[in-house]
């Protein structure tokens, strides 16, 4: 048992990577072998995790060292400097992981259904496999170039993914957009990964972090990490990929890319407040606004042009990406608060939100997927009269846009209190508009709620039948995790949430965990 | 002033890759242009290993007047290279076969009438 | 550990515990006002249709408003504001990266200037 | 496309076997010079690429079944990580093999030496692996990429 959880951090890794090569194997034995096979791998990976997690909670940081003679030998022989490959756990990169996981599992339950009649799957699974070892090894890395490495992992593998349905020109459209922006915010990522190597001649996030200098070339890589990952992440006026990607790429798919959209935003987190953290509290105001700004308008755009959209997945897709802007602001509030109270509130509650938003946007696209599924048909004024066909479906889809336009007493409210009453203390004018927003934002969805399942049965959706059981189970999933987080926030946040925000505001636990024990 | 000729041409080669993927209308020529950024981030990490008077790292027939490790370069730079130029390969080939997908439906490879998602 | 912990918000709370027996407790009023009611009304009489000034309306489906239509009058009001963020949506992939380049030049300026 | 000329055909058989085995020698020695699983891989497949150009995609493509070069590229995936697994016990890439009597297991004295074959543990044969998957990957891309490109071409002529 204690082994397991010492090698728990390259097995996180290893035994997906395993998982996604065996599949085209098993898909040539049968059909259900390979799904059960996949659900088995996932469900054992997130138990991992689980273990990992409760380690962490107890013991603190956890590092693994790939290929050395001892797990924890950092500094090998003489080294001044650690070498090799290093995976550093500690407690947001551990709720990170959690949330990565959950969403692959989620997603293998609904695509085991989804797809029952399309062909071409074993690839599916495999790249499904490969973006969620790419997402966890984002969140694992204590190696820049190594996250450099996982993140291009990711987007090819979700790229290959948004492109699923060859068939769809948009898909093609919107897979191609998201690869070309993609590939050149990762090779910014590794032109500013050589610039910190040049500088410092590590690597090591933990060795970087405690040696930055903040010296003209250490801005310019951070601007270069800042606009790649921020852009990845989906911020507005770099958003326009993601409508795009999310709304044409299949829903089991959409819900692996919101998760993989977390993993860069991670990335912003981990390099504004461990990388650059030394100088947090004197350097970083001005990022802070930066990103504060951006998240105002990320918020404003997303919500606005919500309203407007006619294709029910990218309604939900514009949402999400004002959904986004709540954690931006969350984080930027606590980088321009510096050492106030309220800055570890702003940071508790973007971090809480990042759990929120995969889950709550998760639903919605599920649903949306189900929607898909009965009707072939994604436009809104083509929809409606559903709620008679589908109560399931209806009533996940009513979970979800209640939690997701942060309506008491789900999930949503919870964190968005956070970020509301933090900012107001920075600005009341921020947590005004963030509050308008979310209220525009519940309007959208009433919107679509009414048009998708109120209102007379339309003529050629009378034959419509309830989505097959894995779909439903896939949403249920979802919908009580939206449920319990939103009944008992305090606790979420006491065993989840805190861990993760006290390793994001303490930066010198992350640097001694790796340097300390030379 | 010789050893930054290198970095000079970095510049240049992601300017000239950046002008390709903004200006040309053929999506084929805005994967040449990522395919030539890529290269000069490349050539950005391979000039960051270079050290004047350094030997490759390897010990096969190692010329015996070497210091061991004094004049042996790091090869990190090199792995990040090599590493890149794979992640590189798997891109352009992804794109190319996305071309070829977008072709096939759009009938056009110019990027300004492949738009049917916008709004 | 607690189950039931309040969220600390600094300057508040929140409990969802008391929210959901404030919730229970409106649905019991609700139930109550409804039992007030009358129970004599006529079933099946122009009292239980839906009256739409007076129209007959012959087909369920010309009731459905369609999604798109919702909202229409908002939107007609921001008319100025949606045409410029449509516009801006162009869906050209070299204006992504056009935008990526413009907040790459805004990140340095912040960075390079205030820092 | 029309036939390509007997030249380029002659040509391009003969080679074949000379870029193969320099392939071949370059994912082998990988633990000792320059090359290694990738670079290797890539000159192998650039060989076969030589191939699909000399007799076209067609005619390769009756020989070798995209299944089969997927079959190779995930068997070189799974002999990868697997070699992985072997140093679990320690670490995960543990090079368990490094030091023991078997093969590849002798550690090569420290300075300049001559470059010994047998050295390196798990190195050789995960550049085997690497190659092995790199051969079939790119060879699987550049088939399909002549294919795809190749079918368009022959519906507009």
């Amino acid at each position: 048992m204690n082994s397991i959880i010492t090698h728990s951090p390259a097995l996180l890794i290893a035994i997906p990577l395993f998982a996604a090569f065996i599949t085209p194997l098993l898909s040539r034995i049968h059909r259900r072998a390979r799904d059960g096979f996949v659900l088995i791998v996932l469900a054992a990976t997130e138990l991992l995790a689980l273990l990992l997690a409760q380690d962490i909670y107890a013991n603190g940081i956890r590092k693994y060292v790939f290929g050395a003679t001892l797990p924890s030998l950092t500094h090998p022989g003489t080294m001044s400097i650690p070498v090799r490959i290093i995976f550093e756990i500690d407690g947001l990169s551990i709720f990170m992981v959690l949330i990565s996981l959950t969403i692959a599992f989620v997603a293998a339950i609904y695509s085991s259904s989804f797809f029952k009649k399309e062909d071409g799957l074993d690839r599916y699974y495999t790249l499904l496999l490969l973006v969620t070892v790419g997402m966890v090894g984002m969140e694992l890395t204590g190696d820049l170039f190594n996250f450099f490495v996982f993140l291009e992992i990711t987007s090819i593998a979700s790229c290959a993914l948004i492109a699923f349905w060859v068939d769809r020109g948009e898909s093609l459209e919107a897979a191609f957009k998201y690869i070309v922006i993609s590939s050149i915010g990762a090779l910014f990522v590794l032109m500013a990964i050589g610039f910190l190597y040049g500088q410092y001649d590590a690597l090591n996030i933990a060795a970087l972090a405690n040696s930055i200098q903040f010296t003209f070339i250490d801005k310019v890589a951070l601007v270069l990490l800042l606009a790649a990952l921020t852009m990845k992440a989906g911020i507005a006026p770099m958003h326009m990929w993601l409508p795009d990607a999310y709304g044409e790429a299949p829903p089991s798919v959409t819900i692996a890319v919101v998760a993989a959209t977390q993993a860069s935003l991670y990335g912003v987190l981990r390099v504004c407040f461990t990388l650059y953290g030394k100088g947090l509290r004197l350097n970083m105001a001005a990022v802070g606004w930066t990103l504060i700004g951006l998240g105002l308008l990320t918020i404003f755009i997303g919500v606005t042009m919500a309203l407007v959209q006619r294709s029910l997945t990218r309604t939900i897709a514009f949402a999400a990406v004002g959904e986004i802007g709540y954690m931006v602001i969350g984080a930027g509030t606590a980088l321009a608060a510096g050492a106030q109270n309220f800055a570890t509130v702003a940071l508790k509650g973007g971090v809480f939100h990042i759990f929120n938003d995969v889950l709550d946007i998760g639903l919605l696209f599920l649903v949306a997927g189900a929607i898909i599924y009965a009707t072939k048909e994604r436009d809104l004024n083509n929809l409606g009269g559903l709620a008679k066909r589908m109560k399931c479906t209806t009533v996940f889809f009513l979970i979800g846009l209640l939690a997701v336009a942060g309506m008491p007493p789900l999930n949503g409210f919870a964190s968005k209190i956070l970020i509301y009453e933090s900012t107001y203390q920075l600005n009341p004018i921020i947590s005004i508009i963030a509050i308008l927003s979310s209220i525009l934002l519940l309007a959208i969805f009433v919107k679509i709620f009414y048009s998708l399942f109120l209102g007379p049965e339309l003529p050629h959706l009378r034959d419509v039948k309830e989505v097959p059981k894995g779909m439903l189970v896939a949403m249920a999933i979802l919908a009580t995790l939206i449920i319990i987080f939103g009944l008992f926030p305090g606790y979420v946040l006491q065993t989840i949430v805190d861990p993760a925000v006290a390793a994001l505001s303490n930066p010198t636990s992350y640097i001694n965990a790796i340097l300390g024990g030379a | 002033m010789i050893y930054n000729i290198p970095y000079i041409a970095v510049i240049l080669l992601i300017m000239v890759g950046l002008y390709a993927v903004v200006f040309k209308r053929n999506i084929i020529k805005m994967v040449m242009g990522i395919t030539i950024i890529e290269s000069g981030v490349n050539l950005f990490l391979v000039t960051l290993g270079y050290r004047a008077g350094g030997v490759a790292p390897i010990f096969t027939n190692l010329p015996e007047e070497r210091q061991i490790p004094g004049q042996l370069v790091l090869p990190i730079p090199q792995a990040l290279t090599l590493t890149s130029i794979v992640i590189g390969v798997a891109v352009l080939a992804l794109m190319l076969a996305l071309a070829i997908q977008i072709y096939r439906q759009y009938k056009t490879l110019d990027v300004t009438k492949i738009r049917r998602l916008k709004e | 550990m607690n189950p039931f912990v309040p969220i600390d918000t600094g300057s508040g709370f929140w409990n969802p515990l008391i929210w959901v027996i404030v919730f229970i407790i409106a649905l019991l009023i609700v139930y109550v006002i409804r039992g007030l009611g009358r129970g004599d009304y006529k079933k099946n009489t122009g009292q239980t249709k839906p009256f739409l000034s007076g129209n007959v309306v012959e087909n369920d489906e010309q009731l459905h408003v369609k999604g798109g239509n919702v909202y229409w009058g908002f939107t007609e009001a921001f008319k100025g504001y949606y045409d410029k963020i449509k516009n801006m949506h162009t869906g050209d992939t070299r204006d992504y990266v056009l935008w990526f380049l413009v907040m790459m030049v805004v990140f340095f300026a912040v960075v390079l200037g205030v820092m | 496309m029309d036939e390509t000329s007997k030249i380029i055909k002659t040509v391009s058989s003969v080679m074949f076997p000379f870029v193969t085995i320099y392939g071949l020698y370059v994912i082998l020695h990988g633990h000792l010079t320059p090359g290694g699983g990738f670079q290797g891989g890539a000159i192998v497949a650039s060989g076969c690429a030589l191939l699909v150009v000399a007799f076209g995609s067609d005619a390769i493509a009756k020989r070798v079944k995209e299944s089969q070069l997927s079959l190779l590229e995930s068997i070189g995936a799974l002999g990868f990580i697997s070699l992985a697994f072997v140093g679990i016990a320690t670490t995960f890439f543990y090079n368990s093999l490094a030091g023991t009597k078997f093969l590849f297991g002798k550690i090569p004295p420290y300075g300049s030496n001559p470059g010994y074959l047998s050295s390196g543990g798990l190195l050789p044969l995960m550049n085997l692996a690497v190659g092995t998957k790199v051969i079939a990957g790119l060879f699987a891309i550049v088939l399909i990429l002549a294919i795809a490109t190749r079918k368009k071409g022959g519906r507009s002529k």
